[in-house]
């Protein structure tokens, strides 16, 4: 897609063709989990290397000179946005002062299907709970319950495993001593909704 | 008199509140028209007039809606739209106890049971009323969700620097809750199946009553509307009755025939078609 | 504490008193993996609650002004970034994580009956769409939209309401934000849902 040529789906009516490239690397870096390297970042807006890579050091100097609370830093081989150095205090203060969170429904069940079936990929665990788990996957990352624990041979799939943390927080030693299962077990359907019904 | 939406200028002008009405619902009955002597319209429409009291329920000749229907589901038997479908039968079912309370003497109020008969009446337009505006804020979620959508929340682990203050993540359950969790999670779930139970009307299998049905034909070879409904547990079973038949029909197992209007209809079994379209009709969107 | 005083834990020895307010702010809500409530940002930067609230609207503002690639909304009753509306194809092709799936017509139906009942047990919730929900209800609750909110106190039965996610999903604020239902609906209804309830 070049930016030269007009676009019709795009809606601004004022000869805007969308997000400028600016704007694009903002909303992109926004989401990233990780360091994104330049090279990716041209490849998903399909502008060349050096244009991007000239842009978000532009940024990244802008949100510098604006004395923004957060910016754009090359780390890594690649960029990710981070607090800016003098707001750590805050932050600090801001994740410990936190409470502790309670688990939802959907995380809770999501923690059950990997600790009894672990390693086991997202799919795996979706396919199980009839539902797409991938965000309640990342929370249980985010939180330290789950962890990645390399990729299926077959599918190359990433794994997820429970953490030692999670052990502590149910007050277990080990793996081992999870409860077996068999007995919680309904005989049939039936009584898996009559349970439901009564939990 | 017939009513039809180009009675309406705009088709909202004269008839605002029903033209709301007519909105959520439209969208999965967008292409569903029915074509009556007292209206000609979209589904959906159909129900606002009743609801309005612009149209008298007694007067809308039900099984004709039925039948418009089936043959309007046949030229889409490619895409199959169940939501619509499901739809369509609760509605249904709900005119048709609308419509049976109607057609009861309902002047004088003689006896307690005639009394509880026109509560039911007016419950029933309620609970129409009350299911449509629900349906309607329902499209609107529908709406928003897709809005929102578009929008990504940043949700990025924190930098490592910050990751060791997190507070303590809550379990709030031990080792054996734990793993009733996980047993209900992993056990099969029950197979999805139609949501065809109607309040009034223990739980039918379309499927089920349809097989039931052509077994009990195939067996007799042929027998009277009246004798297959014999002993129907309430309206619905008795409208499964008709849509099995009608589907049987449609793939040339039966044959009908009726001596004079409102006599008896026959229904001959002629067993040459397959019944693949019978189990069609059950497959489930109640997940 | 009032913010008049001098605060020791700021590190700027050049006569600065740390990051000011606005970069305080986008660190902050830079770090934050769900909403904060203006009353949470309020306490850790000890500042007046309206303050905050009013910088946040400012510089959500900014941002728009600024055509950035995201933006502050505030939602599920606090503020978070998200990336601009019309950045959403790039950041879809970016974003590795499988799509919400859309909701069927019964489960919409379902949570939206819930969503202005609650809290609402299923047969309620059953007698007023005319079909049972038990299935429906549990994929909502798989999927993070409803949970559990204790139970009827006369027929003991399990009560359900929406859960944050919801909120998030649907755009909103909060509760109060949802819109109106429809007028014509009869005034008496509430009665008529608990005959049903009870039958």
């Amino acid at each position: 897609m070049s930016s030269d040529h007009s676009e019709p789906e795009h809606t601004g009516g004022e000869g805007e063709v969308g997000p400028g490239l600016r704007a694009s690397l903002e909303a992109i870096l926004l989401v990233a989990d990780e360091p994104v390297p330049v090279v990716v970042l041209a490849q998903v807006l399909e502008r060349p290397r050096n244009e991007v890579a000239a842009e978000l050091a532009d940024l990244a100097g802008e949100y510098v000179n604006e004395g923004r609370g957060f910016d754009l830093r090359e780390v890594a081989g690649g960029w990710r946005f981070y607090t800016r150095e003098d707001c750590a205090p805050l932050v600090e203060r801001f994740v410990s002062d936190g409470q502790e969170v309670r688990l939802t429904q959907a995380a809770l069940e999501t923690l059950a299907v990997v600790a009894y079936r672990q390693p086991v990929s997202r799919v795996r665990v979706s396919a199980v709970r009839g539902v797409n788990c991938d965000s309640v996957m990342r929370t249980l990352v985010l939180r330290g319950l789950v962890e990645e624990a390399g990729t299926d041979k077959e599918t190359s799939a990433i794994l997820y495993r429970t953490t030692t943390y999670f052990l502590e927080r149910l007050g277990l030693a080990s793996l081992e001593d999870l409860p077996e299962l068999a007995p919680f077990l309904p005989a049939d359907i039936e009584d898996i909704e009559d349970e439901n019904a009564r939990a | 008199m017939t009513v039809s939406v180009d009675d309406f200028p705009d088709g909202t002008g004269a008839l605002p509140d029903a033209a709301v009405a007519a909105g959520p619902g439209a969208r999965e009955t967008a292409g569903f028209e029915v074509h009556l002597d007292v209206f000609e319209g979209p589904f959906d429409l159909l129900l606002a007039l009743i609801a309005k009291h612009k149209l008298d329920i007694t007067e809308v000749a039900l099984s004709q809606v039925t039948d418009e229907f089936i043959a309007y589901l046949s030229e889409r038997s490619d895409d199959w739209d169940l939501d619509q479908v499901s739809y369509f039968l609760v509605v249904a079912a709900t005119l048709l106890d609308l419509k049976a309370a109607r057609l009861l003497p309902s002047g004088e109020v003689e006896d307690e049971e005639d009394l509880a008969l026109l509560e039911a009446r007016d419950l029933l337009f309620a609970r129409l009323l009350q299911y449509r505006a629900y349906k309607e804020v329902a499209a609107t979620f529908a709406a928003r969700m897709a809005a929102a959508a578009r929008r990504f929340p940043r949700r990025v682990p924190l930098e490592p620097r910050f990751a060791e203050l997190l507070p303590e993540v809550l379990l709030g359950l031990g080792p054996a809750e734990f793993a009733r969790v996980a047993a209900l999670a992993l056990a099969p779930r029950p197979l999805p199946k139609v949501s065809t139970e109607h309040i009034h009307a223990p739980e039918i299998n379309l499927k089920e009553h349809a097989r039931l049905i052509a077994a009990r034909l195939a067996q007799a070879g042929r027998a009277s509307f009246r004798q297959l409904t014999a002993g129907a547990a309430g309206g619905y079973e008795i409208v499964a009755t008709f849509l099995a038949l009608l589907e049987l029909y449609r793939e040339g197992s039966v044959s009908f025939d009726q001596i004079a209007p409102l006599s008896d209809l026959f229904v001959t079994w002629t067993g040459n078609g397959d019944t693949s379209s019978v189990n069609r009709l059950t497959e489930s969107d109640d997940e």
